[in-house]
């Protein structure tokens, strides 16, 4: 049965990537809402299977892992794997709206699509270093043709910057798996993490090169450039995509080996440095957030300060005491679900107010609280999770954070979740600000399908309850790998 | 028995809404006499009541006693008078439904606080009076009327504030019940009531008129409509008085430094207010000045009781007597300001020596009133048992003083009226009225004794 | 089971309404109408029985596990069916009031939405069981209020709701703060009748103060204690039925009710008064008292007037909580209502100067009485009764202030009672004076005929039922079901160990 | 001091130089050269390095062909998005201009 579900989850996306680029856009459409669905079958299934049986690895095809690709799975990865099903049906079905077919390359979104939604299939399954350089190229490629798809020279522009930077993070990565295969003689997390105990100094370098390589990918601080043009100017399906998912791997990555090596290698001062790094991202994102004139850039650079609390994650899983990791691990699990819900939400909800207004700025929203209250209200659903404010599951994950870091005794990880909190407030209510601007003549604004509104919806409300059903999502994050071995 | 006594309050708060529309109005000046009908039948049937009613405000209590049932009917029958003096002279005049509805209010406001006996229900017919009466002061709306009002309401937030703060006190070491009597009691027990007794003094002073607290009532009677002034110095100032009686530990203990001081001030009020009310040009505001050195009297005997708490079972009915003799006699006297005397010179005479009957018994002549009420004093005050009494030896001489200095200013007040400007046509309303009172007052040593 | 579905219930009632509201096409006024009544009287009804079974002394509550060690409780107690009373029975009226006040204006579907959510939040505040469950409802009610502030849409009304948002994030932020720091010293933020921190060492004292100072900032953000008032006088640009519900019951209420949990229920009386935090807190709150209606003095804007007698007058509830004893504590505690009956006549005369005559400044009242003479009396009492006039409601609130400040022995806290109340005079009275008594000076501003009454039924009868409410509630205090009555329950179950 | 050793300087210096030329060339097909550099010496390193230590291992054989066809790959799509680049604006490296949202 597992077996089933774990091919069906890698290789039925790259199956219908291939079939959708023989197909025109109408039909790859309808194949892929199939496509979809079956997806989420599968998710849910392996979500249902692990929560009562709990984690296992898995060897494709039966090969044991120094040849053959080891995939493992525990709460986390499962978790991720559904999250990315929903957030990935709820883009695809707005793009399959929101994108009009006539336009030139537009029937390149699907294959591009299902080869995004393979990568990081692969790299939440995967067992391995090299699997997950794998997976992270393949992410990386589908997203910048996602990127580019159709745009004119400004797209190109950002392309071709996200492009670079992304590839220099990827080769940085793999130097360093370069590095600590030559030190640990195996690929797979759990055999590095075993043999982390005898390290040599070499081996916390290539940490620390691999830390910042992945941190270029996942568009920290000071390597952020690329991502607010890249995801302020890309369709918006695809800018949600982007920042939902795409940035949330490389984290992901990351947080996997910190977690395994971290605490043997005794790197706390690279743990502060991103704790700092992410701060300063929180601070920078936000002023940027509030300057900027164009709403998807508001929204991007929203993103680029979100992702500066995950990295909050380093500085308080090390040295600590095993209870205040496990929350610290918790609080940043939180908060990468309800930010890919609330981003992913927030921005195709952008994409329809700009539809509907014909503008990309700012400015031109007011009058919109009057005629197009609901993709506003989808739009300020997913504003309530980022800023952190209750029900919502920023506020458990701010929650989560806020008693990691005083438990930890580093408080001033603290001052920042709050600024933060009240930065991101800024930059919200800046937009509800020009919406409930009052508009005197009738209604001059574009009426999206019903539909088309609706998605956005579904996933602000997913963002908003996600904070009442907490306990439940973080107990079946919970469970670790478990030591038996299921092949085909 | 308690629908009698809310029958009494509830009537002319009731009667105030009949202001609204015209018709109703007119009706309302036919009921004004009678407003206070049921009030007068309560003083005289009923000699002593008390009924709780625990759910209303903080547990309230009507309370009609030997003290309270003078005061009652005192005020009422002048609220009869004046009222059927109003009718005459006020209807029809312009900020008719402004007259209307103050004097309602003022009226149930006044009623309210006789009977209350729990210290909230006191308090709300006090402001309630308080703010009513300010309307009748500014009635007249010219610039003099507002000042007045003006000055009026200022003093008398200021006193309702300093009543609120001394009756919390007084609560507070009654062990926090609202009733009037353990208050009193618990004043008299308590070791150091002295911040408690100032305030009330002031509270009750401000309406009384005590020296310092009197400069709103020369300005308030000239501007207030004839009848409103009548019923101002008859019987709102006699609420002041009502306290002072209800509240001090009267009886209790002996306190001589504030009987001192009080009795000072009933002498300062006693002869000042009448020095000062002699060279005033206007009839009206001599009676005002009038009013305040009567009320002397009363703060004097106060004083004396609060010295020698002896005192206070021999002169208990002293206070219902003064009430009623200076309530009714003052009463007349100002309506007579408002009266229309003849225009024939000798009709004219005759008119003006009838009506300085009234001022003869405020005087204190033999045979009034006026000369029982002040002997009573004399003898109490200069009697054996108020030995520790000060100024015992002078006190006689300067009653017997007191009396000269009223009867100036009496004469004063008779010498402004008779150079009023003579009107022809004489109305016999008006005349009818201001005979009722002054019928009254000059009967009074005739059937006070049955009453009291 | 009936303990756990009613308070769930309670808060269902207004949030499927929002529902339904926010679904509804903006023509469709009379099933909006209806929903919002509907809902309206359902609440009261649901509250109402809550009421009487925590009379009974029948438990409701339920409470789930939300966040790894923190938990989602509602539980219905005494002090909770206070709060939870008033806002059901005045919703009810400001909704009656807001539907005649909002008639023909646009954007009514998004207003009576967030009008029921701000009432659910309300609501939740007052079931709460802990303070984590508080916080979530206290946040929520930011976030609801603040579409109701900004209604209008107009370049004044955005930046009285930017400076809102400023001040009750801000707040909660430092509540928030507050929380969690208490949360990490004591482990446990349920709310226990006599509070349950009286057993914490001695070494955690410093820590404890410095955590009230904390939780009474973010607080008294709401509860418009003086520094952090500002935003109340600029929110009064909201329409009169925001102002009536938000700055007489819903907001300023929340704050206040929370510090009446924190004193309370967090730390328990005895154990605050042992700390000392109680009488810094009295002294701002008496400072609030006053500067509260020193400022109102000068305001020339009805609205704004008002605005600032509520500061003032929230800071006496805060001023009770803070006199060690139980008077104080009913004294504060019955405040709540009667501040909440009074200001809302208040709020809604106002509101029906300015519908039906235009009229927004104190000096073009004159006159205003025989035009609109119902109107007039509701606002003349409701006058009355702030200037603490018996038998109004206000008096019993000074009376037992006054009664808990002596046995407290905290007596200066009686002039700044009386000077509160002078200065309430001052500029109440003036406001009286030219209703009744100016005649009126050319015509109105704006005058519109509304219906046969003086003005729009809907606009009528609300305020002059709450006057009555205002004089039966002062009159009957003694009353077995007074609110007097249940203020006493509210603090013998709180002094007794 | 075996041959491996060799490579693995080789495959540093070769790092070193592809990364200099990443970051500090502006002109496009240079920076892409910069980057097939900097994918060689890791590949290099990633093979000696092993060598080195415990002689040839067969699993570096394969992770580096993998490097190889990701690399490849990469750089196809980037010749692609640099020629239309070049064939719409014209220019040869990415405008640097103080990008107001740097």
């Amino acid at each position: 049965m597992s077996s089933l579900l774990m091919a069906g989850l890698l290789f039925t996306p790259l199956a219908w990537a291939v079939l959708c680029l023989l197909l025109a856009f109408r039909a790859a459409r309808l194949a892929s809402v199939i496509g979809m669905l079956l997806q989420m079958a599968l998710s849910l299934a392996l979500w249902a299977w692990v929560a009562e049986q709990g984690g296992f690895f898995y060897h494709l095809g039966g090969w044991a892992p120094p040849l053959g690709i080891g995939l493992r799975v525990d709460g986390l990865a499962v978790t991720f794997v559904l999250l990315t099903a929903l957030v990935g049906a709820a883009c695809g079905l707005h793009a399959g709206l929101y994108l009009d077919p006539s336009r030139p390359w537009q029937r390149y979104f699907w294959p591009l699509f299902w080869m995004l939604w393979a990568g990081l299939n692969a790299v939440w399954l995967a067992g391995d270093l090299f699997n997950l350089y794998v997976g992270l190229e393949l992410i990386t490629l589908a997203a910048v043709g996602l990127v580019v798809l159709g745009g004119a020279a400004p797209a190109l522009e950002a392309a071709l910057r996200y492009l670079f930077a992304a590839l220099i993070g990827s080769l940085a990565y793999l130097l360093g798996v370069a590095l600590l295969y030559a030190e640990f003689g195996s690929l797979s997390l759990v055999g590095v993490g075993e043999g982390a105990g005898s390290a040599s100094p070499a081996a916390s370098f290539a940490l620390l090169i691999m830390l910042f390589g992945l941190a270029v990918k996942a568009a920290l601080f000071p390597g952020h450039t690329w991502l607010p043009p890249a995801h302020g100017i890309a369709r918006a399906p695809v800018s949600a995509l982007l920042s939902g998912l795409v940035v949330k791997a490389a984290f992901y990555v990351a947080a996997r080996v910190w977690l395994e090596l971290g605490p043997a290698l005794e790197a706390a001062v690279v743990g502060v440095l991103l704790g700092v790094a992410g701060s300063a991202a929180v601070c920078w994102g936000s002023w940027q957030a509030l300057r900027q004139p164009q709403l998807k850039l508001v929204v991007a650079w929203s993103s680029v300060a979100q992702i500066g609390y995950l990295f909050l994650l380093f500085p308080l899983s090390h040295g600590v005491p095993e209870a205040v990791s496990l929350q610290a691990q918790q609080g940043v699990t939180l908060q990468v679900i309800s930010h890919a819900l609330a981003k992913s939400a927030m921005f195709l909800a952008a994409g329809n107010l700009i539809l509907s207004v014909r503008s990309k700025r700012v400015e031109a929203l007011a009058g919109v609280s009057r005629y197009l209250p609901l993709s506003l209200f989808s739009f300020g659903l997913a504003g309530v999770s980022l800023m952190g404010m209750p029900p919502s599951g920023g506020f458990a994950a701010k929650w989560l954070l806020l008693q990691a870091s005083l438990a930890s005794g580093q408080w001033w990880w603290a001052a920042v979740l709050l600024v933060g909190g009240l930065l991101a407030a800024a930059y919200v209510f800046r937009i509800y600000r020009a919406s409930f601007q009052e508009v005197e003549e009738s209604d001059p604004f574009y009426h999206p399908p019903r539909s088309l509104e609706i998605i956005p919806l579904v996933l602000a409300l997913l963002a908003l309850g996600l904070g009442l059903v907490a306990e439940p999502v973080l107990s079946v994050l919970g469970l670790p790998f478990g030591g038996e071995v299921l092949s085909p | 028995m308690s629908w009698a006594f809310s029958a009494a309050v509830l009537l002319p708060l009731l009667a105030a809404s009949l202001v609204a529309t015209g018709s109703t109005r007119f009706l309302l000046w036919r009921l004004l006499p009678w407003l206070p009908l049921p009030a007068l039948l309560l003083a005289t049937q009923v000699r002593d009541a008390s009924v709780d009613i625990p759910w209303l405000m903080l547990g309230a209590r009507w309370q009609l006693d030997t003290l309270r049932s003078p005061f009652l009917l005192a005020a009422s029958l002048l609220w009869g008078g004046a009222g059927l003096y109003a009718r005459a002279v006020l209807e029809g005049a312009e900020r008719e439904r402004w007259f209307l509805s103050s004097w309602c209010l003022a009226l149930a406001g006044n009623l309210w606080l006789i009977v209350a006996g729990d210290a909230v229900g006191f308090y709300a017919g006090f402001a309630l009076m308080t703010f009513a009466a300010w309307g009748l002061v500014v009635h007249a709306d010219s610039p003099r009327a507002l000042w007045a009002g003006k000055v009026y309401i200022a003093m008398a937030v200021l006193g309702e504030l300093a009543l609120l703060a001394g009756l919390l006190l007084a609560s507070e070491l009654a062990g926090g019940s609202v009733l009037l009597a353990e208050m009193a009691t618990a004043l008299g027990r308590s070791q150091q009531p002295g911040l408690a007794l100032g305030l009330l003094l002031t509270g009750f002073g401000v309406k009384a008129g005590l020296p310092l607290l009197h400069f709103w009532l020369p300005l308030a009677h000239p501007v207030a409509p004839t009848p409103a002034s009548a019923v101002l110095s008859g019987a709102m100032i006699k609420a002041g008085l009502l306290g002072w009686l209800v509240v001090l530990p009267l009886g209790l203990t002996s306190l001589p430094a504030w009987g001192t001081m009080v009795m000072a001030l009933g002498l300062i009020a006693l002869l000042g207010a009448a020095l000062r009310g002699i060279w005033t040009r206007e009839a009206k505001t001599v009676l005002a000045w009038s009013s305040i050195s009567q009320m002397g009297l009363a703060t004097l005997m106060l004083g004396a009781v609060l010295v020698e708490p002896a005192l206070w079972w021999l002169v208990s009915g002293w206070f219902g007597l003064f009430v009623l003799h200076h309530g009714l006699a003052k009463g007349a006297l100002f309506l007579s300001v408002g009266l229309s005397l003849p225009g024939a010179p000798v009709a004219r005479g005759l008119a003006l020596l009838v009506v300085a009957l009234p001022a003869l018994s405020v005087i204190g002549l033999p045979l009034t009133s006026g000369e029982a009420v002040k002997r009573w004093l004399k003898d109490s005050v200069s009697g054996d048992l108020a030995g520790a009494v000060p100024w015992q030896p002078w006190l006689p001489h300067l009653l017997s003083l007191s009396t000269l200095l009223t009867l100036l200013l009496l004469l004063r007040w008779w010498w402004l009226l008779r150079s009023g400007d003579g009107s022809t046509a004489v109305a016999t309303l008006p005349w009818v009225a201001w005979l009722l009172l002054a019928a009254l007052s000059l009967g009074l040593p005739l059937y006070a004794p049955i009453l009291l | 089971m009936s303990g756990a579905w009613l308070p769930l219930a309670t808060l269902a009632t207004s949030l499927l309404a929002s529902l339904i509201i926010f679904a509804l096409p903006e023509h469709r006024h009379s099933i909006r109408t209806t929903v919002n009544i509907l809902a309206a009287t359902l609440k009261l009804a649901l509250v109402a029985a809550m009421t009487w079974g925590v009379f009974q002394g029948r438990f409701y509550g339920i409470s789930y596990e939300m966040l790894p060690g923190v938990r989602f409780v509602l539980r219905a107690d005494a002090v909770a069916m206070l709060f939870a009373g008033l806002s059901a029975l005045l919703w009810l009226f400001t909704t009656l009031y807001a539907v005649g006040y909002l008639e023909g204006s646009p954007n009514r579907s998004r207003f009576f939405g967030f009008f029921s959510l701000c009432v659910a939040s309300t609501l939740g505040i007052a079931l709460a069981g802990n303070l984590f469950t508080f916080f979530l409802f206290y946040e929520m009610l930011t976030l609801s209020t603040y579409p109701l502030v900004v209604h209008r849409g107009t370049p004044k009304a955005l930046r009285a709701g930017r400076q809102y948002i400023i001040y009750t994030l801000g707040g909660g932020a430092v509540l928030l703060l507050g929380v969690v720091l208490l949360y990490q010293l004591e482990g446990d933020l349920a709310f226990r009748e006599t509070g349950h921190l009286m057993g914490s060492d001695p070494a955690r004292y410093p820590a404890l103060i410095g955590i009230f100072a904390l939780l009474v900032a973010g607080l008294g953000v709401k509860a418009a204690l003086v520094p952090l008032h500002g935003w109340l006088p600029t929110a009064m640009v909201a329409p009169a039925p925001v102002s009536a519900l938000l700055h007489a019951v819903a907001v300023v209420k929340a704050g206040a009710f929370g510090i009446v949990r924190v004193v309370y229920d967090i730390y328990g009386i005895d154990f605050a008064a042992s700390l000392g935090v109680l009488e810094p807190l009295a002294w701002v709150a008496a400072f609030t008292v006053i500067y509260g209606s020193l400022r109102a003095l000068w305001q020339s804007d009805l609205k704004r007037r008002l605005a600032f007698s509520t500061v003032s007058q929230i800071a006496y509830i805060v001023l009770g909580i803070s006199l060690f004893g139980p008077l104080g504590t009913v004294g504060g505690l019955v405040h709540l209502l009667h501040q909440g009956i009074m200001k809302v006549t208040l709020f809604f005369c106002a509101g029906n100067y300015a519908e039906t005559l235009g009229v927004h400044r104190v000096d073009e009242l004159d006159g205003a009485g025989p035009r609109m003479p119902l109107t007039s009396l509701a606002f003349t009492v409701a006058a009355f009764g702030m200037i603490g006039i018996p038998p109004l409601a206000g008096f019993v609130t000074k009376w037992m202030l006054g009664r808990g400040a002596l046995a407290a022995d905290m007596a200066w806290v009686i002039p700044v009672l009386l000077l509160s109340s002078l200065l309430n005079a001052l500029y109440f009275l003036p406001i009286v004076y030219r209703l009744w008594f100016r005649p009126l000076r050319g015509d109105w501003p704006a005058e519109r005929a509304l219906g046969r009454l003086e003005t729009h039924a809907l606009l009528l009868w609300p305020p002059v039922f709450t006057a009555v409410l205002t004089v039966l509630v002062g009159v009957l205090a003694a009353a077995p079901f007074s609110p007097l009555a249940w203020a006493d329950l509210v603090a013998l179950r709180m002094y007794l160990p | 001091m075996t041959s491996a050793l060799l490579y693995v300087l080789a495959g540093a210096l070769l790092c070193g130089g592809g990364l200099a030329g990443c970051l500090l060339v502006r002109h496009l097909l240079r920076r892409l050269l910069a980057f097939n550099l900097l994918g060689s010496g890791v590949f290099l390193l990633l093979v000696g390095l092993p060598a080195h230590r415990h002689g040839s291992d067969p699993v570096t054989h394969a992770l580096v062909l993998t490097g190889i066809v990701v690399a490849v790959a990469a750089t196809a799509l980037a010749l692609v998005l640099i020629r239309r680049y070049f064939h719409l604006t014209g220019r040869v490296s990415l405008p640097t201009g103080r990008q107001e949202d740097r």
